[in-house]
């Protein structure tokens, strides 16, 4: 699982580069957002634009990730595909997780 | 494995297809892939596609971690497109499903912050997507079929 | 009304019921009385008979409320006992389900005390319990049909 | 809908004196309800005990009457039967209310 990272200020972006976060992926994927965490700032967003899917394990892991972030800081998601954004919404995990249309300005397009 | 033959389902007319797989997450994402660019999907929506794809991929990854578990097992994808309708048919040699019948497949509690659930939402998708949902044991192998409306 | 007689239902053996009901609430508790005191129900054990009368109240009651609404109507319910399964067919005349579809039935987002949702629950409750369910529109009626397990 | 009221101390019991609360009958149910809370007991506690069919209208009454109770006052549920009991479990409502396995002392038994 590729990820790549910015900081804007208090905020850490993180970007998965992959095209999905599924059974095959999800362990990898929390192990390498724990390390990522370590990382001192307060709000985290995870950018999903290049993720065209994500089964039911894969949104386990996203909600292992918000767990493990401690009760302090928040999981923000951004820029959610379709189907993506499917899974979140039968699941009602979209009540969950703060989810933002875009990334803000300065992360590099997706596309 | 002597799974029964396409040509054994009562099916007079479309298009069909069938997949061997073999028990992994891996050898899943991989028959996914294939699934997906079939000429059978080339007819279907994004949206469509996409439903395809996460009901797919609930079912064979339940049978690799719960009916197969850490055993090698095989699982046969067979899949018939009448009007509109896409048949999956499922079979596995594994464990049968807890207590013989399809899961319940509740809602799952949704609570605060350490409390938030990390599973248990494969069988919920699957009802929730899904038309036609029948589960069997026959013959010491499981027989998972649902039909999937892909009008739209 | 012309629904399809029971004879016309591919079953072979076991045993069948019939119920004519008009659509409204008191009806449909009174059917469901006579339902769960009809032969047919009387092997169930108190959970399953629990469970049907659920599964087929959240049925009906649908049918009166959005398929007929205020309008006049006659629902016909058919059970159909073979081995382990009870199966119902509901047919009716009234409207179509939106998008000619099974409504999704997802959970409902339980929220904070004013936000808790007095509806909406009961096309989850069918997914949940039922298997086989299917719906289709023939002929301006709609035949909704599912398996109930009835063995335990 | 018959309903039977007793009072103890700052706890108002409501016993649903029919076997039912169903389509047929939850508006009823929902206005009888709504005088009886005129009460100005800070605790109302619904003794199901008699009920032993609630559908999901039933449960939408059900769950009106804890809102119309307001902020400050919760609905409290005793005495489930097994069905009832299993519309609960399986709309996850059972984690809204505080359900108590009987009435307290006092209130004539059901049964
Ligand atoms: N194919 C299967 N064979 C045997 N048991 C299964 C199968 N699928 C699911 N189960 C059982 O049903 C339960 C619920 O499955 P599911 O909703 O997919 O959630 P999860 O897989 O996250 O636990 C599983 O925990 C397992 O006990
Ligand atoms: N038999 C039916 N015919 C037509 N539309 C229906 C029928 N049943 C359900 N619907 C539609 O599906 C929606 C969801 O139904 P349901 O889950 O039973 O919740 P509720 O009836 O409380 O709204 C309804 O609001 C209605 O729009």
């Amino acid at each position: 699982m590729d990820l790549a990272t910015e900081t804007q200020d208090d905020l850490l972006i993180v970007r998965a580069m992959e095209d999905r976060i599924d059974a095959a992926g999800a362990i990898q994927f929390k192990e390498q957002m724990r390390s990522i965490c370590q990382n001192p700032q307060s709000r985290v967003m995870l950018d999903l634009s290049r993720v065209a899917f994500l089964d039911s394990s894969g949104l386990g892991a996203v909600v292992a990730v918000m767990k493990l972030l401690g009760p302090g800081r928040r999981l923000e998601l951004a820029a959610l595909t379709p189907t993506v954004a499917k899974v979140f919404r039968l699941t009602r995990m979209d009540t969950v997780f703060t989810i933002h249309d875009s990334v803000p300005n300065g992360f590099p397009s997706a596309v | 494995m002597a799974f029964p033959a396409p040509s054994d389902t009562p099916y007079a007319t479309g298009t069909g297809a069938v997949f061997q797989i073999t028990s992994t997450p891996l050898a899943v994402r991989r028959a996914l892939r294939e699934v997906l660019d079939h000429s059978i999907m080339s007819g279907l929506s994004k949206d469509a596609r996409g439903t395809a794809e996460l009901v797919l991929a609930e079912a064979l990854n339940n049978i690799v971690e719960h009916a197969y578990g850490t055993d090698d097992g095989q699982i046969e994808l067979q899949l018939h497109q009448t009007g509109s309708r896409l048949s999956c048919d499922v079979f596995d040699a594994g464990m049968p499903m807890p207590e013989g019948e399809l899961p319940a497949g509740l809602a799952q509690i949704i609570g605060e912050h350490d409390d938030l659930p990390e599973g248990g939402f494969g069988w919920y998708l699957i009802r929730t997507l899904t038309e036609d949902l029948t589960y069997r044991r026959i013959d010491a192998r499981n027989h998972l079929s649902f039909k999937l409306n892909i009008e739209q």
